[in-house]
């Protein structure tokens, strides 16, 4: 008790220090936090996958479920020989992965994960509840491309350099339309920061009030995961594994871990902007992490349902892609944003 | 070779033939679309995993008879090694209805599809008086407007008794590839139904075959319709138990003269749109 | 006359501190990018001195102004650099070409 | 059994390297004995077998079917016998794999290509051969242009015969290889 009225006391003297303190300590938990949620999420991905193929998925490893199994595969892409190719650009291929894992990382810092209920009021759980939080979110989702271009690039080998050149043409294709439907909802909520988002959600969805935009967000939010349809960056059979051809061992446990974190950021971000984030009735025994468990449930159904598109859709041509975002997502966007607008002015 | 010898094995033998020729095609057709639905999409695919269940229960069958998956070498001089086991009748029948439902749904599935229908067509169309020039045979020619079939051009075994159609698309392109493919499948299931009603019973080997073959000095040619096309088989002798020549000549390595053509100016994503409608096994080229 | 007590004080410092290591890195990306011979090389450099913009942007409490700033001129304007120098071909800007 | 399987070592000093000392030795003679030290310790025991637990259970092998084995792999990850229980996983790079398959009859034409993709995996790795092309030839044995004793080219740690093996007999395989990482007796002595 001494210890938490003195870190109160010191807190109400140095807001700025304490600020510093208490956002360093936030954001080592959420990194380590966020890294073993996404190793779940290879795990369930392959479960889950398997469970939509008639066949089991791994359970051999850490008991029936094969909860061990991403443990395995962790040991021995860390234990494997690091190749660096000789004709590569050596300290861009140094920093490409590094690069894509912080790129990713900094997302997670302006993410609330859930909220709890302390003394019936809602507190969420955000390292820096910023007023713009959702146009920083998109921003920061749109350097995702360099980390892979720089991967493709130092590889000097002509499938990544054309992994590379594919991403970037795509994430430039869809940024525009997911801007506009971020926009489209800030509109509605009045608001750009996240947790005013989610609390304008209160009543109606988003996703209800304008499923276009739903649909349009998804599909880009999809292009930017770099997920079935549209993985044409590492189409295994087209270019060989794409941007991450050259790297090996834990190089490539980055780039390969980097995807899984940027999914579950993704299905987050989706989840509080059109799916009303921790909104939902309060469960009477355990009103405390109430919010939480509805969190969890709509995270669980977006990340399954991501993996359900995965198994069932062929993939788009790099030009068709491009075709879709300029030709069709960017209008019904635009048309989108007139209608978040007119309904938002009806009902303010 | 039986032409070279002159024996006319016995119509048992010959139904046998025909059942195990058409299973291991429905069985190489279902493999090879599976193998091109990777290629457009990825190997978690999963109308590619529930091909492949099909293809299991089709080579269960195959395997009944023959004893092997795959490389069954099943076929004797004058004959069949093995009778038909008990219950194959039964067993090959249900298959059959299952993987012609199936068949229907994977056509319903691919139709439906905007995506898959946006690769496929209009890619790589080859035009009959090509195709023709180039050599190819199979899928891919009864793809591109020419009903050419062996079973229909040049009767062997008893395919002249039998009633079935020469599936042929006007399209030429991949889509059309994968769809005879498919469409095969479901004639295959006819006509093995067929076989199963008609086969007589009888013995399955011709009599009188001796231990060592000797054939007159001569040559044959015989040419029969694989799964991937025409398949032509030459055989010269001496009059000694050991063939001067034998020339086999495979369909796929035409397949492979087709490409360059077709994938001139294309995408890359296009090329295994293309390549993999061929359904082109490569090993068979390397011989 | 300066106010030497503020100095001393931690919160100055840190203010400071985050000053310098941005300013470190602006001019430092900035002359790399002028200086490197490799085209891709400076392309990238660039954008690490936009990166460093934004983060400046932010420590002054503009926080829109840096968040605009990456989304148009890292997401919009470094990656089309970088898009439009792939488009180069790479044996006119390396003596050593790769690849 | 090199120490640059755990630890990676650069592969060419630098001249300008030697220069540069650390507590008055050189820094490449602190760098390589540690690095000698680390291993010898990771050779002792306990912390090799995890290592080699984490590798067992996840080998990731090369999608390079040739021959009609090839066929068989298709099948091999596939449900009915479903590669992904033993942490078994196709992957299409070299870089990325643990074990190649020799899965067919390997011509004299074709023999650096697949030498080059072996040497393009990194280390730990192992390579299997699968149906009796690979062993020995199979039917081709007398060919002239097909190279029937594929263990002159590569330390084979696994052989399946069949022609082809079943799918079963795939799995039956990578169980052996993995028996042997676990025990330590494979070719290459990770």
């Amino acid at each position: 008790m001494e210890l938490l009225s003195a870190i109160t006391e010191f807190a109400a003297r140095e807001p700025k220090i304490y600020g510093l303190i208490i956002g360093l300590v936030a954001a080592a938990i959420l990194a380590s936090v966020i890294n073993v949620v996404a190793m779940l999420l290879v795990w369930l991905e392959r479960k889950v996958m398997g469970d939509l193929q008639a066949r089991y998925g791994p359970n051999r490893v850490g008991g029936r479920w094969g909860v061990l199994q991403l443990g395995a595969d962790a040991i021995k892409l860390f234990t494997k020989e690091d190749i660096i190719p000789r004709g590569a650009d050596k300290s861009v291929y140094v920093w490409a992965p590094i690069v894509a894992v912080a790129t990713t990382m900094l997302i997670a810092g302006a993410l609330p994960f859930g909220a709890v209920i302390i003394d019936g009021r809602e507190v969420p759980l955000v390292v820096a509840n910023m007023d713009i939080s959702a146009l920083y979110v998109e921003a920061v989702l749109s350097l995702m491309a360099i980390g892979a271009f720089m991967a493709g690039y130092s590889s000097n080998n002509k499938y990544s350099m054309l992994g590379a050149f594919r991403g970037v043409a795509r994430m430039i294709a869809y940024e525009v339309p997911m801007g506009v439907c971020v926009i489209s909802v800030a509109v509605m909520a009045h608001s750009l920061n996240l947790v005013e988002i989610v609390n304008a959600q209160q009543n109606i969805w988003f996703a209800v009030a304008q499923p276009l935009g739903f649909v349009i967000f998804g599909i880009a939010l999809i292009t930017d995961l770099g997920r079935m349809p549209f993985d044409q960056t590492e189409a295994e059979e087209e270019i060989i594994a794409g941007y991450n051809t050259e790297y090996s061992g834990i190089r490539f446990g980055l780039l390969y871990f980097q995807e899984y974190i940027v999914m579950l950021l993704g299905s987050i971000l989706l989840v509080l902007l059109f799916l009303g984030g921790w909104k939902g009735p309060v469960i009477p025994v355990i009103s405390f992490i109430s919010p939480m468990i509805w969190f969890f449930m709509k995270l669980l159904i977006v990340l399954v349902a991501l993996i359900w598109i995965r198994v069932s859709l062929p993939r788009f041509r790099i030009d068709q892609v491009t075709d879709l975002g300029w030709k069709i997502l960017l209008p019904l966007s635009l048309v989108n944003f007139v209608w978040a607008v007119a309904v938002g002015l009806y009902f303010a | 070779m039986e032409r070279l010898l002159g024996i006319e094995p016995p119509e048992r033998a010959q139904y046998i033939r025909i059942i195990t020729q058409e299973l291991s095609r429905i069985q190489s057709h279902l493999l090879g679309t599976a193998e091109f639905l990777t290629l457009i999409a990825s190997a978690v695919y999963s109308p590619f995993l529930y091909m492949i269940i099909d293809r299991e229960d089709v080579l269960t069958c195959i395997e009944s008879v023959t004893g092997a998956r795959i490389n069954h070498s099943f076929v004797r001089f004058g004959g069949v090694r093995n009778d038909l086991p008990d219950g194959f009748k039964d067993m090959t029948l249900d298959t059959l209805k299952m993987v012609r439902e199936k068949t229907k749904d994977y056509k319903e599935l691919f139709l439906s599809d905007s995506i898959y229908r946006r690769r496929m067509e209009g890619i790589g169309v080859l035009s009959p008086a090509e195709a023709k020039r180039l050599g190819v045979s199979g899928p891919p020619l009864r793809a591109s407007d020419t009903p050419y079939d062996m079973r229909r051009e040049d009767p062997y075994l008893l395919y002249k008794d039998l009633d079935f159609d020469v599936i042929t698309r006007k399209e030429g392109d991949s889509k059309a590839r994968v769809e005879v493919r498919l469409d095969e499948i479901i004639e295959s299931c006819y006509i093995i139904e067929q076989c199963l009603d008609q086969i007589p019973s009888g013995p399955i080997m011709a009599e009188g075959i001796p231990k060592k073959i000797k054939p007159e000095p001569g040559e044959a040619y015989y040419r029969v319709e694989d799964h991937r096309g025409e398949m032509g088989f030459f055989v010269a002798s001496d009059g000694t138990d050991k063939p001067v020549k034998v020339k086999a000549r495979g369909p796929v390595y035409a397949y492979f003269q087709a490409l360059p053509p077709l994938l001139e100016g294309v995408y890359i994503a296009d090329v295994v749109a293309i390549a993999g409608s061929m359904d082109a096994c490569t090993s068979e080229v390397d011989r | 006359m300066i106010d030497l007590a503020q100095f001393y004080d931690i919160r100055f410092l840190m203010d400071l501190g985050a000053f310098s290591i941005l300013a470190v890195l602006i001019l430092g990306f900035s002359i790399l990018t002028v200086w490197s011979s490799n085209m891709v090389h400076a392309a990238l450099y660039l954008l690490g001195a936009f990166a460093s913009v934004a983060m400046l942007y932010v420590s002054l409490n503009a926080s829109f102004v840096g968040v605009v700033q990456v989304l148009v001129y890292i997401g919009a304007v470094g990656v089309l650099i970088l898009f439009a120098v792939m488009l180069t071909r790479r044996t006119l800007v390396e003596e050593e070409s790769h690849g | 059994m090199g120490i640059s399987d755990v630890i990676p070592v650069p592969v060419a000093v630098d001249e300008e390297l030697e220069k540069w000392t650390i507590w008055g030795r050189p820094l490449t003679d602190v760098w390589f004995t540690t690095t000698e030290k680390i291993h010898e310790i990771i050779d002792m025991g306990p912390i090799k077998n995890v290592l080699n637990w984490g590798r067992k259970n996840s080998l990731w092998f090369l999608m390079q079917p040739m021959g009609c084995c090839g066929v068989e792999m298709l099948v091999f990850g596939c449900p009915h016998y479903d590669c992904d229980r033993f942490g078994i996983f196709p992957r299409a790079t070299p870089r990325q794999v643990d074990v190649m398959i020799i899965s067919g009859y390997i011509t004299r034409k074709y023999l650096p290509a697949i030498k080059n993709l072996w040497e393009e995996i990194p280390e730990p790795k192992w390579v299997m051969a699968i149906g009796e092309c690979a062993i020995s030839g199979g039917p081709f044995y007398d060919s002239y242009n097909i190279i029937n004793d594929t263990s002159r080219f590569f330390p084979i740690d696994v052989y399946v015969p069949g022609c082809p093996p079943r799918p079963e007999k795939f799995i039956e395989g990578f169980r052996e290889l993995q028996k042997k990482i676990k025990q330590r007796e494979d070719k290459r002595g990770y």
